[in-house]
């Protein structure tokens, strides 16, 4: 139990000391998943919004299935990217195995249905308040897509923080693609996962605190920037 | 440019819920005129006003026009019976029209200033669009509509909630706008301000047309039991 | 006369990954009706879960830390149940020149030497601190931050040999774990034997003066089977592909031919 | 690479020949993960509704943070939990460490706050739109939630959905408080995680192949299920 | 049971988006009274109702109920300006304000079909609310309003879009349940409407109570030059 304790001590001195280790560590986390959620909202936000807007065949389906990769086991994602970027595999030659641009793809691949599954509900929702107005006006599919995610943005930044939470703590895909190698593909959750199966469980549980505290810097910091801009409504 | 009119409406039926709300209906709509939709509530205004639009799409017959579907979408313009407003500011709501046609931001603003001030929203022109009063929020969707300098504009009961100089001062922009060239098609259940705009009228009646004509007659001498008893207000089965 | 009673035992990856435990485990039930409750995690988390009284015992291969453990007082005794030998893993087309190595730190350094990549477990396992040890015996001891070609990955025996697989990079691995892993890829055996590679596997009971709950009774009918000959003969008998990876302890052994 | 095919067929053989070893862990993962969700939903959707209605100071720093927890890293959360109920942890008397009991509390945590903020982003929507009625047939909060809730069903599900698809390949939490004992805890993705370590990539894609199938059913028979009693609005 | 009223407004203030919308207003609402409040648009009348009601709060100044305040919130109805529907069916909205107040579901089912007919709804008691046409949202409005026999009847410009004979026909009902002792506190801008309810009248402008007495008084002879022109719908500067 005590533990828990003495975490919250090896936290705060690893970070009053600035250790070089945990700022190496830290720093490559943030970057692989801010990285990974640009990326996966860029490709995710349109879609959830061509999702809501367009109509096609299999439409219901589509978005069942959108639905369904939100269950993407990460293990399983790292282990088939494995497959593929490996030197026997077809993307071997670019040599990303066990690079951090292998773990932003494997956390694109698991934040991007997310952050398309939760925007395209909220831009649903908008949708079918814009929708008789946004076809008289005869906005096309493009033009739709920009206003609804503009001016959905406030419901879309709870896409975005999703996919960030899911990226920050996720360790089982980067595990296998990263190959958690000291100084190079290290980040605090294969850090946490070490000091864990080391039984170093005071510094494992240190390293989960600072893992935290960031994920709330990032979601407050993004909440104060949504609300120096907050309309009238609710 | 060519005109949109004659549009004509054959045998066009629109069904929801099961069951047929508007039609069958064959009508010719001439241009450069005001024809004004009367009728009971659920007589099937909207619905007449939204498949003109191609908001309803028919379940048999259908539209004619004279130029191109796409061409015909482009330039009309439809004032709803309760305003649809952006998220966005007064001037952002009046400008989006001309954005969407890729008209440079400012130069949009600019023309959206212009146009509240025309249908007196100056004073809120940067107040986000969700707070403005009922009349206001009219005046809004008004002005948007106008914006566009449609060559028909549809507009579904548009001054309900505006009082009396707000709506004699739209009437005056509508038949300028009329004046213009611009062809109105206008739903209302304000026979005076149907009598002070209209050419032609159409009276609905469940869901069809139960009578047209030039409007000075049709309220002088309303040829149906159903349209006396309308123009009366009294009970109409 | 055990039937329905079940022990938990913490085992290292490396244990768990050779397979022995789905011959032993079997075994044990047939004869004793005991059902044992494997948890394979890291040899330090292993030994915490023992402390912690989370299992009734625990079967690791770090000498060092075992006697640090019976010391604590956390176990009352530690018995060496068997051995098997580490190998030195590498790509077929031998980067450095370990063909010439006598011994095993020779080995390494001529790895060091070709600056050819090599993977270490790097997470204080049995495995990694022997391979500490030997690294410890050449002139130069690697560190990551320094030696670009020296990779702590900080992962189980599986992991550790799934990248040095996809890298073609150098290992050391325990001879079970690499006799059962499937993905070998381009890796092969490139150094083995010698006393620096010997790996002592010992069971240790948790004690009950520590935590009550613990069923010393059960660990205890384990224990026995591990060192009755059966046991003793089912580990020595125990086969991959053609070979013999585990050596039954031969103390043990030694009293039933006499 | 033609590990992802031979997956494919080892997956069809476990599934074909009902492999009973496959049939357990199936089930656990499905009790695991459902029962979890379904706990999660209870205690987030209600959770979500409150923040969407209630006015109390410190409410938006409250749905920051609750936006953050959706960071929470599995693998500290496991660790914490471990630390909690073992022998020598302050619940250990309850005998819950190594049980799927254990796993479903891990899960639990995991997915109340995903659940909580897609529920509250979803509701805030409904909310601006029924406010004024609400306050004007003076319902009380309880009364609120319960129409937000109720009325709000087709947005939730998303909700729902996504805490499912955390839940289900989730391994670092599990792992850890469950310990994937053969038999007694071992559920899909401790599985796939114990045969990539062995190298065994066709057997783990199997697994992880009949995993995502999973996800799919469910996330499919959901979607009919809110179609079947969906109203005519978009 | 105490009467709700006489309800004294006293120096209440709004204010919203920085600026004040409302007030200062000191009047006397008296009960047993049907009280129209007319004015420009933009001239507080919303507001001044939503005041009442409780859904805005005074800056400054306040209400003062001869009741407690939950009492008096309890025993109000509201009709917004725009109907808000609950996604629900028409019999679901109507009957919802009766499952707030715990009564089992199918007698308020019953209440609420009975209203559905009162209104001219039954034909679309099963539909959901969203497909409503602009008049029958109105009518399913009041309905929803009315079911809830309030004490004070509060409505904002209720009857905007509804024909000439179901404005006659609300109307009638309006003054039914005004005759049972409900209090109406009603904004319009349909003159003709406001002479037929009015016992009392309040003419708002520019946030400000401008002017207020009986009716036939205010309409025979208004006192202020912007209440005349206001009726004349004149220009009101
Ligand atoms: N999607 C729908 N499903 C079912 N019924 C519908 C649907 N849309 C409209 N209706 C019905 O069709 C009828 C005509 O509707 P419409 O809105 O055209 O009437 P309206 O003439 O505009 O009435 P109002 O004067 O009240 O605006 C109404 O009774 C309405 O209930
Ligand atoms: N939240 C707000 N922020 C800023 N201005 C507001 C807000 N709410 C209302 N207003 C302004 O206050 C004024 C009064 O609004 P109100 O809705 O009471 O007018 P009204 O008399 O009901 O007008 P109408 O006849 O058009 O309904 C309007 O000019 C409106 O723009
Ligand atoms: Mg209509
Ligand atoms: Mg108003």
């Amino acid at each position: 139990m005590e533990d828990t304790l003495t975490g919250l001590v090896s936290a705060f001195w690893l970070v009053v000391t600035l250790d070089p280790d945990l700022m190496d560590i830290t720093l490559r986390s943030l970057q692989v998943t801010l990285t990974a959620v640009a990326i996966g909202s860029a490709i995710g936000m349109p879609l959830g919004a061509f999702l809501a807007i367009a109509r096609f065949r299999h439409r219901r389906a589509t978005i069942a299935l959108l639905n369904a990769l939100m269950g993407l086991p990460p293990v399983v994602v790292g282990l088939f990217l494995y497959i593929l970027l490996s030197r026997s595999g077809p993307f071997g030659v670019f040599n990303l195995l066990f690079t951090p641009t292998a773990m932003i793809i494997a956390q694109v691949v698991l934040v991007t249905p997310l952050i398309a599954s939760i925007a395209h509900q909220a831009i649903r929702e908008l949708w079918s308040e814009y929708h008789d107005l946004l076809l008289s006006l005869n906005a096309t599919i493009r033009q739709r897509a920009q206003t609804l995610i503009w001016d959905g943005r406030r419901a879309l930044l709870t896409a975005a923080l999703a996919g960030f939470g899911r990226a920050i703590g996720e360790v089982g895909a980067i595990m296998i693609v990263g190959g958690n190698i000291d100084h190079v593909t290290r980040v605090l959750t294969t850090a946490v996962a070490l000091e864990t199966s080391k039984g170093n469980f005071s510094l494992a549980l240190g390293l989960g605190y600072i893992l935290i505290a960031l994920a709330i810097g990032v979601s407050v910091v993004s909440h104060l920037l949504s609300r120096t801009e907050r309309s009238g409504q609710w | 440019m060519v005109s949109l009119f004659p549009l004509h409406i054959k045998e066009a039926v629109v069904r929801a819920g099961g069951r047929t709300i508007l039609g069958p209906i064959s009508l010719e709509v001439k241009g450069h005129r005001a024809t004004l939709i009367i009728g009971p509530n659920g007589s099937g205004k909207t619905t007449l006003l939204r498949l003109i639009h191609g908001l309803n799409t028919p379940k048999g017959g259908g539209l004619i026009w004279p130029v191109s579907l796409e061409q015909a979408r482009q330039r009309q313009a439809f004032v709803f019976q309760t305003p649809i407003l952006l998220r966005r500011t007064v001037i952002g709501n009046i400008a989006y029209p001309l954005e969407l046609r890729g008209m440079r931001r400012s130069t949009a603003r600019e023309k959206a200033s212009a146009w509240a001030q025309r249908v007196g929203l100056s004073a809120m022109a940067d107040q986000p669009a969700a707070v403005l009063s009922g009349g206001e929020k009219q005046k809004l969707a008004l002005a948007r509509a106008l914006i566009a300098e449609p060559d028909l504009l549809l507009l579904d009961e548009p001054t309900t909630n505006l009082d009396g100089r707000a709506t004699r001062e739209i009437e005056e922009i509508l038949q300028q706008t009329a004046a213009q060239g611009t062809t109105l098609l206008m739903a209302t259940h304000d026979m005076g301000q149907a009598e002070r705009l209209a050419d032609d009228v159409i009276f609905l009646f469940h869901g069809t047309v139960h009578e047209l004509g030039a409007a000075a007659q049709f309220f002088a001498h309303p040829q149906t039991a159903e349209a006396r008893a309308f123009l009366k207000g009294d009970i109409v089965e | 006369a055990y039937a329905g009673e079940t022990l938990r035992l913490a085992v290292t990856t490396s244990f768990h990954n050779s397979g022995l435990s789905d011959v032993l485990l079997p075994a044990v039930q047939a004869e004793t009706g005991l059902t044992v409750d494997l948890l394979v995690v890291g040899t330090g988390q292993a030994l915490r879960l023992g402390q912690a009284g989370d299992v009734d015992a625990v079967f690791v291969h770090s000498p060092a830390a075992e006697k640090a453990f019976v010391a604590a007082g956390y176990a009352p005794h530690r018995t060496e149940i068997m051995d098997n030998d580490f190998v030195i893993l590498g790509p077929r087309s031998s980067i450095a020149d370990v063909a010439a190595a006598e011994s095993a730190h020779q080995a390494f350094s001529a790895i060091a030497a070709a600056g050819a990549p090599f993977v270490s477990r790097g997470d204080d396992s049995g495995t990694h601190r022997r391979e500490r040890a030997i690294w410890s015996a050449t002139q130069h001891v690697p560190d990551g931050a320094d030696d670009p070609w020296y990779r702590e990955v900080g992962g189980s025996m599986g992991a550790t040999l799934n990248i040095a697989a996809a890298m073609g990079a150098y290992t050391l691995s325990d001879r079970a774990s690499w006799l059962n892993f499937a993905n070998k890829a381009d890796l092969t055996i490139v150094f083995e034997g010698g006393p620096a590679l010997f790996n002592q596997y010992a069971y240790l009971p948790i004690s009950q003066d520590r935590h009550p709950h613990v069923n010393a009774d059960l660990a205890a009918v384990l224990e026995a089977f591990l060192i009755s000959p059966e046991g003793q003969q089912l580990i020595g008998a125990y086969q991959i592909d053609g070979e013999t990876p585990f050596t039954p302890n031969p103390n043990l052994a030694a009293p039933l031919d006499g």
